[in-house]
């Protein structure tokens, strides 16, 4: 048992199915003998071979598109978006194709796919690298949208996505894939889809957040420990669909809710939450229910990102003012 | 190295039979054979059939839009008879020709353009693909098809098919290039039907063929007279043949015309000229396989009718099997969404059959 | 003058600008001889020529790129997707390039191009012809997404939206294409984009909708008036932005919210709204903020379409079930 | 109408100086100019020189990724000399030559680099779009472009580029595929540099040139040597001068090697075998110029010594001028969004503001 990165943790759990289950292939843009732009894939090919680990051509909507065609053939895809900011062209087969086409054949086709993309800012790069737009994929009916926050949860996550029966997309925040690292037992042990894990228990006030922004959320909780306030702290995780009765439960007891997200405010997974509070819980809250996010603007070039994603500060600073609210 | 010519490709259009039923060149065994060609005459009838009375299901409120294949009938059976239940079938809209070939069952079909998902639960052929209706998707969907055949070894092929419009999509490209490079055992076929509901060929196209955009995926591309069941027939026997062995795929470009409106949803008189569809009906498939059946001495006045007679029997039947289909009910709404419905939509399942025993009283 | 329908409405805005100014160019497919598979765009290209009503070839992502390239040239293109269903191949254009064009150039090139769909449910259409997908687009930034729910709306609004520099996805409710029809005066003049339509004035409960739900939401506030409740009702008309001042105080003013719309539930447009008013008008609220939308699964074929779509009843029984609430 | 062919094809090689700059054919007549060719040169020496220092930069953390032209000058040169400033060109990422040709200062191409959208806020190519990222996104702009002047009626081109591995993307078709319909005033060049990042020409297609993806659009497509600047840039002035005066567009083929990493973030020694690479650095495009203008007496040591010193100055200045922008404040995330910045965003510019000045003390 080793300490593993976020990424070694996403590689460990690909060459974990690949092992043990023939039917599991990989795809995508440079995954092969380059291990991918990020080494996510990082001696795969080598190890599991040109037919199972694949180089495959330029172009989005085919990377997707071909997943449904294995899919339904039985197999279990995992095809990777090289940025998230390049899945557009993939919408068209995942929302029209993938997400539909158990229901569309009543069950007769499925679709046990997983699409991986890093995602998220924060880390230099041009345009188009560094978007989070996981709110798009979280409204369509028939995805599963999935996203690890640290390395045991990428690596018992991944496990769980690819042999979910039914198509994920999941985001690897990469930002955090290099900055902090788990022990993480290489047994094959998935951990849950569609459920909250939850960081910190708390009773002043409940943070939400998923992805490299729990990093984050997590310090915001500690500092706001340290004066006196007690933050309850979930990780979404599965952005869609939601484990929403964890956050019930915590919004209902806290009375309090500062949710946090990387992507802009508007119409987010982060609206979600704060609607379905307001519509089940909204009589045990105490203050209005805070959004600390990124803008309703594009993603800026990188000399402005920094002001452009959530810090701690901003997160201490909402969650202060929700605590004093009366 | 100076200025030198570094490739160089050709098309080539073939046909076996002319608008009067003619042969233009020596036949292949299997147009001999007047009991094969015989039953082909009698799938293309039945065909048009289907088509006319799920016309007028549509006009009269039993069944919602639906695309017939008028005039188009040899594409679907030509090439649909030269799958083997092994193959694997990834349709459009307009592939009911082929769809039929394959196993699925003019019930089944009813249901779908009546409005319910259980169409595409097909009962036999389980590893066909439900009709596609976002142009072109498809055409990947039977790379990534031929791809998982690939893996495995095995000796199948995966076809498709696409109209003439739908080869301006850029899923187009993408499929037949990645089938390309990979040696997928695809067979695409293109539905050369002159329109895109109301766009010509002029305005979809530069290419003096269709055939030719398989010279960009680098794969082999034809032109085959798509009123000669024959020249499909037997165009589509070769790429089937190669495609389960590692031959690689085939693009078929098959030439016709839409007889019929896009849909029933469509007025084709606003925009097709009449003289030009007159012209039209003269090359259609039946007519010219009639004849040829004829001067073969195979095909009299009395089979026709009894031919018929029996067609209208089997589509009446479908037809009542459609309409005494039960109407889903709202939990098919949400049963097969996921493997397991999430607990976050549980409430909206309840809600929604709720309202469904409300509205029932 | 004379009373029209909704896609007449559409029909005349078009002809006004083509009329009045020469950069305005319309194409897609069918759009020109065949004047649209809704003749929307009936008797257009024989008033103006195949030079600025144009039949496109089949190709949705061609279709917004070419949009993109014509705007920045100062051209004002409105191009139509035959279906909103038919729209994804071209987020990658719209998401990626219309939306960030002015942004990423400081402003030196504009897009002032707009995108026309028919959306919705409700006229027993196949597969992929009756999404409501407006959420996708309200999230991205750069957009405005505009609904027009009756003719007048419609006119006004597709003027305000072909003149605005910017990039508008122009969603037209096709259930209502023909249902009613207005006294339109043909007269050129826009409505304001980003601006609530108040249809009724109410104090006991906030009735927000956009679209063709707007009909069955105003037939239920007559209901309701009728049992002596007085809804205030609210057309949303552009859903992003959002004129959020108009809801906020309606919401602050009669204290109990009920959203109604077509799209899936979950991250959708009204989730925002939701989360807007828990921001910010809370402690107005005197029962929890209810939604009456679509359900969480992919649109039914037709069979099933009107068992998805929030009907009278529906909103009738959630607006009860909020004045109820103490 | 029996088997015939319908359609014949030949995709042309273009070369005029080989590796070791010797004519392979009869020279253009700009070729014979000295002076011309002189300053070619020195644009190519300029784009490498500019390469490394951006590369620099990257490596000291004074700018993010970079993608370099190493090898590839020939290229944009080639095409960005043929250009006027009335056409309008829409780069991608790899476009560094074209644009420095068209009039866009390294000073912008730094910024925009270094994470500054003002580095796409061309002062003097005031038309020319931002460098495209998503690739082949930028094809079909390009289209859109031409049909703006087309319908303008102007004798204006728009030029376009894309590496082969983006030849793969649906969007490069539709943009090829609509440029020959509509007839467009495009120039399209594909930058055939043999990598797309790690994946080599055999994984990206089976296609046995780049150039006859035009066919499937029916545009003429060709290939040049694009090490060879003098091919490059007589077919760009053929086909220019062809989109200007409405003859439609043209694909140019450029066959070259990257001699570079992909961009800074790249190790192209995971993939890339290096005896080929050192293969290619023989046939590399400013050797054989170089001999060319030597062996025509029209280039010695001491030009070359001066031009080194000249152009390292050229582009210290540049770089200086870069380092001094200033940084971009907060409501540059907002004051470009819309042309007005809607009321409900108003707010979050600001908070934005708030805590820039908050951060600043
Ligand atoms: C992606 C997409 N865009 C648009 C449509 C709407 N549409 C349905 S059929 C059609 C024309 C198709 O013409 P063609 O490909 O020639 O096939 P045909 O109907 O003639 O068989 C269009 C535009 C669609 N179904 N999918
Ligand atoms: C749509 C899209 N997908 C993926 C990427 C990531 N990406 C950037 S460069 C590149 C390879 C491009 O190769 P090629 O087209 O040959 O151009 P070159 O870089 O060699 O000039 C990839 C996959 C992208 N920028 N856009
Ligand atoms: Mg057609
Ligand atoms: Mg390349």
């Amino acid at each position: 048992m080793a300490a593993i990165t976020l990424i070694e943790a996403v590689n460990a759990a690909l060459a974990y199915e690949l092992e043990h289950d023939q039917d599991v292939v990989l795809f995508g843009e440079d995954v092969g003998k380059n291990g991918g732009v990020f080494r996510a894939t990082d001696g795969l090919q080598k190890k599991y071979g040109e037919d199972r680990v694949i180089d495959s051509p330029l172009a989005e909507s085919m990377i997707a598109g071909l997943a449904v065609g294995m899919a339904a053939q039985g197999l279990k895809p995992v095809a990777e978006m090289q940025f998230m900011g390049f899945i557009f062209p993939a919408v068209d087969q995942i929302f029209g194709q993938a997400a539909r086409m158990r229901h569309r054949t009543r069950g007769r086709l499925t679709m046990p796919m997983v699409i991986r993309a890093p995602f998220g800012g924060g880390i230099h790069a041009p345009e188009h690298h560094s978007e989070s737009t996981e709110a798009l994929f979280a409204h369509i009916p028939g995805l599963k949208v999935v996203i690890p926050s640290n390395p045991s949860r990428a690596y018992g996550l991944m496990l769980a996505a690819i042999r979910d029966p039914d198509p994920v997309i999941f985001l690897e925040p990469k930002r955090v894939y290099r900055i902090v690292k788990h022990e993480v037992e290489d047994n094959g042990e998935e951990y849950p889809l569609e459920a909250c894990f939850v960081d910190r228990e708390g009773s002043d006030i409940t943070l939400i957040s998923w992805g490299a922004m729990m990093h984050e959320t997590n310090i915001a909780a500690e500092k706001l420990a340290a004066e006196g306030i007690d933050a309850e702290v979930i990780d979404v995780a599965t952005v869609s669909p939601i484990d929403m009765d964890t956050i019930l439960e915590s919004a209902r007891k806290t009375g309090r809710v500062c949710i946090v997200q990387e992507a802009p405010k508007s119409g987010a997974v982060g609206s979600e939450i704060a609607a379905e509070i307001a519509e089940h819980a909204i009589m045990s809250l105490l203050a209005p229910i805070g959004r600390v996010s990124g803008y309703d603007t594009v993603m800026p070039y990188y000399k402005l990102e920094k002001q452009y994603m959530p810090t701690v500060d901003r997160i201490l600073d909402e969650a202060r003012k929700i605590m004093e609210y009366k | 190295m100076t200025t030198r010519t570094t490739a160089s490709f050709e098309i080539k259009y073939h046909q076996y039979l002319d608008a009067d039923g003619k042969a233009t060149q020596e036949l292949p065994a299997f147009a001999k054979d007047m009991d094969k060609m015989r039953s082909l005459y009698r799938d293309m009838a039945l065909l048009r059939a289907f088509d006319a009375k799920a016309y007028a299901l549509q006009r009269t409120g039993k069944m919602g839009t639906f695309p017939a294949s008028l005039g188009q009938e040899a594409i679907g059976i030509g090439y649909g008879d030269a799958m083997t239940e092994k193959d694997v079938l990834v349709p459009y809209y307009r592939s009911t020709g082929a769809l039929l070939k394959h196993g699925v069952s003019m019930k089944e079909i009813l249901l779908y353009w009546g409005g319910n998902e259980d169409g595409s639960d097909y009962a036999v052929a389980k590893e066909d693909f439900p009709i596609c209706v976002p142009i072109a998707n498809q055409i990947i969907h039977c790379a990534g098809v031929a791809k998982a055949m690939q893996m495995r070894g095995e000796k199948r092929a995966a076809a498709t098919e696409i109209g003439e419009g739908g080869t301006s999509e850029g899923d187009f490209y993408e499929g037949i290039n990645v089938a390309g490079i990979w040696n997928l055992g695809c067979v695409f076929m293109v539905n050369n039907n002159q329109w895109a509901i109301s766009v010509p060929t002029e305005i979809q196209t530069a290419c003096e063929t269709y055939a030719q955009k398989a010279i960009a995926a680098g794969i082999e591309g034809v032109q085959v007279d798509g009123n000669d069941i024959i020249a499909v027939k037997q165009m589509a026997e070769y790429a089937f043949e190669k495609a389960r062995n590692g031959g690689g795929p085939t693009l078929i470009e098959a030439i016709t015309y839409r007889l019929c409106d896009h849909t029933t949803a469509d007025d084709a008189s606003r925009y097709d000229d009449p003289t030009v569809k007159e012209e039209a009906w003269k090359n259609e498939p039946m007519v010219r396989l009639r004849k040829y059946l004829e001067a073969n001495n195979a095909w009299t006045e009395v089979d026709e009718d009894s031919m018929k007679a029996e067609i209208a029997a089997e589509v009446d039947s479908a037809v009542k099997e459609y309409e005494a289909h039960p109407k889903p009910g709202a939990e098919l709404m949400f049963d097969h969404l996921y493997a397991e419905l999430p607990e976050m939509t549980k409430p909206q399942r309840e809600a929604a059959l709720a309202l469904q025993t409300k509205g029932a009283k």
